[in-house]
């Protein structure tokens, strides 16, 4: 029984920040945001040295072959720099897809080049849980056609996955003929969603071959769902600190204002809060290789909970700062967006609810 | 009670209906709530117009260039509902009108009412606000710009933050320090400075919404004459809690409750996930119901508010309440609209399919930073407690900087 | 325009304040409370001869001719001196159903024997829209079946008001043959509700004739439940008025704990959100009688939130107080477990939330 | 990371089980958690039982009559788990074996821990704990039950409050004044009265429960021998933490969250509103499901904070919120609970037609209970803050009333 990090865990949380901190401190990330795509080829080959690209690609196609668990907490730290990085989607849900549903020839293919950081993936599967609009993707004769909105780092894909039904998971190339990739304008600038319409397009490989893919769209969603929980995780974790180091060094009516009880009892709430999401957080991305049955009523349960409580910590680590923590020029509001993106991507705290409930057999109650 | 009005006050009803109906089309646009002035023709000539009719600068005495008429409450809200209904400009307000112009009529001098009642009120003179400082924001009193006397003026250096339309203004009423010596809140005074003496520079403030709803203002050896001091040296604190306490009518905040709500539920009707509009679920209309409680419950509190100033009542507490649960209220229901809307509540800046505008993420931001400024909510609520409800003031530290 | 009270309404809550503190002291409170209905027909008698019991009345018929606003302005104050009183069953709810569908000489009997406080009906409805478990009222050739939980001020009644479907209301005395009365214990030991098990039992009368009651139901619940809101805001009002007295008086580390930030913030929030529903629960009582179209909507969101509100500020006052607002033996308790049955009484928060939605059409989208 | 339990554990764990099963129908009901012990003949023989197999008292050493078993955390869990699912009494707990044990170990003299011990783990003696007054709430310090030395004795004067068991306890261990002229936290000392003394009244107090979880203790010239004193004069404060620190293992919290959450979930299965479980009502589901999500925080919370102590590692402000987070969601669980039940949930004290023996109601306010009792929230925050996270005290008054 050891429900704690191991040294190597660690060690890679403590790799992934010490990169941060000299190669993409919130100056860079910046700049990167700011640049259509938010992605940055060399920031990404540099994670991608660190082996940070090919967490969970097996040895075999030169990747660490570790778990959700590790991609979650390296998101942590990510995160907590708030690295405009293609992670998610990238390196977490493409090749959960592929791992669960790829043919041989197609892991060959392509796991080692995710691994390298050569390839990236955009996924693309919001109309399979939560169809908005006129949004919705269809395959006519083989081909696709409609429109997927809010895929997955869309704006450093060469490639997407795109679920075109409960089965069947197209590969498409960002070149392909047909396809119109258009970048969506979120508050999060570290990230970029996208939509992707379709009109006649040819998939390049269907992922373990036409309605081949399985349980491949559900891993992928869920793998992408415990990651972002974590990903809200570090987001916090860094607000609180700014925080509490805010509350420690500014003075008002003569005392910093960390002697106040109101800010005390603020920053107890945050930590008093987190901590426990925290250990849900673990455990969830922990059930996604080591507990199958409970993973997904587990992740589903932990994003809606981050999300909650991502939303509060942020907002009171706001009010902790008062009027600067307001302003663009202050970081404190990268991660507010940050948060705020992730709460909505892959769901809902709302619509997660709903489908842990229904995993659990109480909505047919 | 009765929420009917009277028949002298529905004889007025229509008449602000008839000026609407008559004037609307020479009216600007009623952008920025109408609260922000620019130096428009179209502006100043429908400014003159309401002066004219006593729908702006109602109860300002003519000498001054108002209408004069004694105060009535139930016309000023009257005129506000009838705007807001016909969603016509409401004219120019802002700092200047709403907050200065009482505040001189208090404390300002002959001179100095006639030199700026009448062009502040007519939208010849706009104003900023030089209160807040990086280091003086909930602690207002350690506020640092200095005022030096030198010969005929001041010589006033320092560094003001959160001044809405500064780079719009004429002139920015400010609290200076004049007596470093004196006691915190014993060396502040009040002190008008015009805007484009040299030593003057303002630079836009960009928040978390991207917009710079704010700016910073630095001064640098900005000459300002002696007769621009209201009231007398050392006075600033208590002169400028008197335009606090002018800040913009917060009855006007359960309106823009209302006006959120009901946008809202259009928004939840139409919005449709996975094929069935959003309002159709359970979970999120109750969340749309509990909201639609406290918002009935802020709009029923703002005519309660105005019935004890009918009745010349100090309605107490119950008026301090205001600010905390007005922003927070707008704060959640923006939430909810985003969450209703899902992943499509993320999309902000003129994205593609952005809904609204953006709006409701601009409010989420917004409405936090009205929460953190002009007093946190942390500061309101110590103020609920002492001046609301007699609780004593916490007590001084034994040692340190109480300056 | 005037949104606030008459000086007659103000002279109203005065004289039943002054009413129950000389006579009704918690003191006395407590010795009632113990017996088994609750219920103290001397008590009872002052009130009627403050003229209490004939509120709602028409003075052709010996009351005093006043509005829901009116009764639940005098429900604030009896709920401020956690008066055990059937005030909620006899002078509002029965009344009002009998206004709205008794034939005239059905309000002619009645209607004088409310005012003089001689009769105290109770109202059994709950199956109307809350029917739990095994409950339910039927009728068979004319007669009733079944049972009807959570009747209400069953302890003092000397007939009940039953509905027996939507446009049926039966006046069955409570010596009928084939009734049995039992009453329930609640945590609120001020007021008495009681199951009525029906097995044949005849009514006496059926209010309006037999299905001729018509809207009388729901003017009845509403009616309970606009003042019910105000019960609680009576009840709110006195537990944040015992907070602050003592948040001055008592003293802890040296000082009044009044003077902590954080016991300054627990009192200004239970204000700021009674304020606000003060106003809430009076435009929906005042809406009962002037504005029909939106009285049914404005009372079931009044008391859904006045029921969160008092949640709320009922365990607030307790934590400001401590470990004394956890015992038996201060009052505050009292107001604690009020507040706890109100919630219940005639429609929770969630189902009055349900109603008000439906009735502005929200459901059909 | 790895949740399974490795083969030397499994086998003790099957040890256990074992155990259970073969002696089971000896077991006293396992009444009020199994942590206020009766002298009751079958409770003894079977703590008797427990202390043999090392299933209680398993680190105390065997000179005090304890099992002597290296500490193993993990084992611990794994008895707890075992018998908490087999639904077996866990023998004689409280705060005699959970509090003072412990502290004697640490504190006391060799004489004391040969006189004390052995019988409480065994159950011949009864404990309660004397700390709080009503004037020494969560100012404990401020506590004023004197005792004065006379002779080889102390009398001891005042009033205790909150003393759970007193009227079943042989002994009470207290922290009294014996300086009245030393600095507050200086001043105190750690005793041990007996409950027999003369001068020494229980009345049981009754809380809003209606039951009488606690008691109040007065003391009128009670003479105590001086061999009493636990540590040095003016110690007690110190020692008094360390009861604290051993306050039963708040890992518990997070079972009984699990075990309340499971009821709860049972119970919206098989209650019907209008003819449809209450699970089938999706804003009922959705509540649950956020209280579900918050109880497997805690759940998981409890292994993290486990695999510290497996790790002799010190887990910081991780365990310091686990009491103001755990009692706030047992609050939240019986709320839901009782809207769940509508009229129903109000139901009390043996009515006609209660759900569960009214113990959603009851939990409701013993929780509202735990959370102000022990330090209320307030206070825990104020320790989280400060001691969890290092931000400053709050600055001493000027002046006023420090003693």
């Amino acid at each position: 029984m050891d429900f704690g990090l191991s040294d190597e865990q660690k060690l890679l949380q403590d790799t992934i920040r010490r990169y941060l901190e000299e190669k993409v401190p919130t100056t860079r990330v910046r700049e990167i945001m700011q640049t259509e795509t938010a992605h940055d080829p060399q920031v990404w080959q540099g994670l991608a040295e660190l082996g940070i690209t090919g967490l969970l690609i097996p040895e075999e196609h030169g990747g660490s072959g570790l778990g959700v668990l590790d991609a979650a907490l390296a998101a942590e730290i990510l995160a907590w720099g708030a690295a405009p990085v293609p992670f998610l989607g990238a390196t977490v849900m493409a090749p959960s897809a592929l791992l669960q549903a790829g043919t041989p020839s197609q892991q060959s293919e392509w796991l080692p080049r995710i691994a390298t950081g050569e390839t990236c993936f955009g996924c693309a599967a919001t109309e399979t849980f939560g169809l908005r609009g006129e949004a919705g993707v269809r395959v006519e004769g083989g081909r696709l056609y409609g429109q997927s909105l809010f895929a997955i780092d869309a704006g450093a894909a060469d490639l997407f996955l795109v679920a075109a039904g409960p089965t069947d998971l197209a590969l498409v190339p960002r070149s392909a003929s047909g396809l119109a990739v258009e970048l969506l304008r979120t508050v999060d600038r570290t990230r970029r969603v996208g939509e992707l319409a379709f009109d006649g397009v040819e998939p390049a490989e269907w992922v373990g071959g036409p309605g081949g893919a399985g349980a491949a769209v559900e891993r992928m969603l869920d793998a992408g769902r415990a990651v972002l929980a974590s990903d809200t995780l570090g987001s916090c974790d860094r607000a609180i600190q700014m925080s509490v180091e805010y509350a420690m060094q500014r003075r008002q009516f003569g005392r910093v204002i960390g002697s106040f009880q109101a800010v005390k009892h603020m920053c107890s709430e945050m930590v008093a809060e987190i901590e426990p999401a925290r250990s849900l957080a673990w455990y969830a991305a922990y059930a996604m290789d080591a507990l199958p049955d409970e993973a997904a009523t587990a992740v589903a349960l932990a994003k809606s909970h981050l999300s909650d409580v991502g939303t509060d910590v942020v907002r009171t680590a706001t009010e902790v700062h008062g009027g600067i923590g307001f302003t663009e020029e202050f970081d404190l509001q990268l991660w507010f967006k940050r948060v705020e993106l992730n709460r909505q991507l892959l769901g809902g705290p709302e619509l997660l609810r709903e489908r842990a409930a229904r995993l659990q057999g109480w909505e047919a109650a | 009670m009765d929420l009917s009005y009277g028949e002298e006050h529905e004889h007025f009803r229509q008449e602000v209906r008839d000026f609407l109906e008559k004037h609307r089309e020479v009216a600007p646009p009623p952008w920025m709530g109408g609260i922000v002035a620019f130096k428009d023709e179209k502006v100043l000539s429908w400014q003159k117009l309401l002066v004219e009719h006593g729908y702006a600068a109602r109860t300002i005495p003519r000498e001054y260039g108002g209408f004069g008429a004694e105060p009535d409450p139930l016309k000023t809200v009257m005129i506000d509902e009838e705007f807001t209904r016909a969603n016509v400009s409401r004219g120019i307000g802002g700092q200047g009108p709403d907050m200065l112009v009482p505040t001189l009529l208090e404390h300002g001098s002959e001179e100095q009412k006639r030199k700026w009642v009448a062009p502040t009120i007519r939208g010849g003179v706009v104003w900023c606000q030089g209160y807040s400082e990086p280091e003086a924001g909930s602690d207002l009193a350690s506020l640092q710009t200095s005022a030096v006397e030198d010969g005929d003026e001041f010589v006033v250096n320092g560094h003001k933050i959160w001044t809405t339309t500064a780079q719009l203004s004429d002139m920015m009423f400010t609290l200076v320090r004049t007596d470093p010596k004196a006691k915190k809140h014993a060396g502040i005074s009040y002190l008008l400075i015009p805007m484009d003496a040299p030593g003057i520079e303002v630079r836009p403030l960009y928040t978390m919404t991207e917009g710079a709803e704010f700016n910073e203002v630095f001064l640098t050896d900005v000459r300002v004459p002696k007769s621009n001091l209201v009231g007398r040296l050392g006075e600033g604190w208590k002169i400028g809690n008197t335009t606090l306490k002018h800040e913009r009518n917060m009855l006007g905040s359960a309106s823009q409750s209302t006006a959120s709500l009901q946008r809202l539920i259009e928004l939840m009707r139409q919005e449709k996930v996975n094929g069935s509009p959003v309002i159709a679920d359970p979970v999120f209309r109750d969340r749309l119901t509990k909201l639609q409680a406290r918002v009935l419950a802020m709009q029923y509190h703002s005519l309660r508010l105005l019935t004890h100033t009918l009745r010349g009542e100090w309605p107490g507490v119950a008026v301090m309440i205001v600010k905390l649960i007005g922003c927070q209220l707008n704060h959640d229901l923006a939430r909810l609209a985003i969450d209703a809307l899902g992943e499509l509540g993320t999309l902000y800046k003129g994205s593609k399919h952005e809904r609204d505008g953006g709006r409701w993420q601009f409010q989420y931001m917004l409405s936090l930073g009205l929460i953190i400024g002009g007093g946190t909510a942390q500061i309101q609520k110590n103020i609920i407690a002492e001046r609301g409800l007699g609780l004593p003031r916490e007590p001084k530290p034994a040692s340190g900087g109480e300056r």
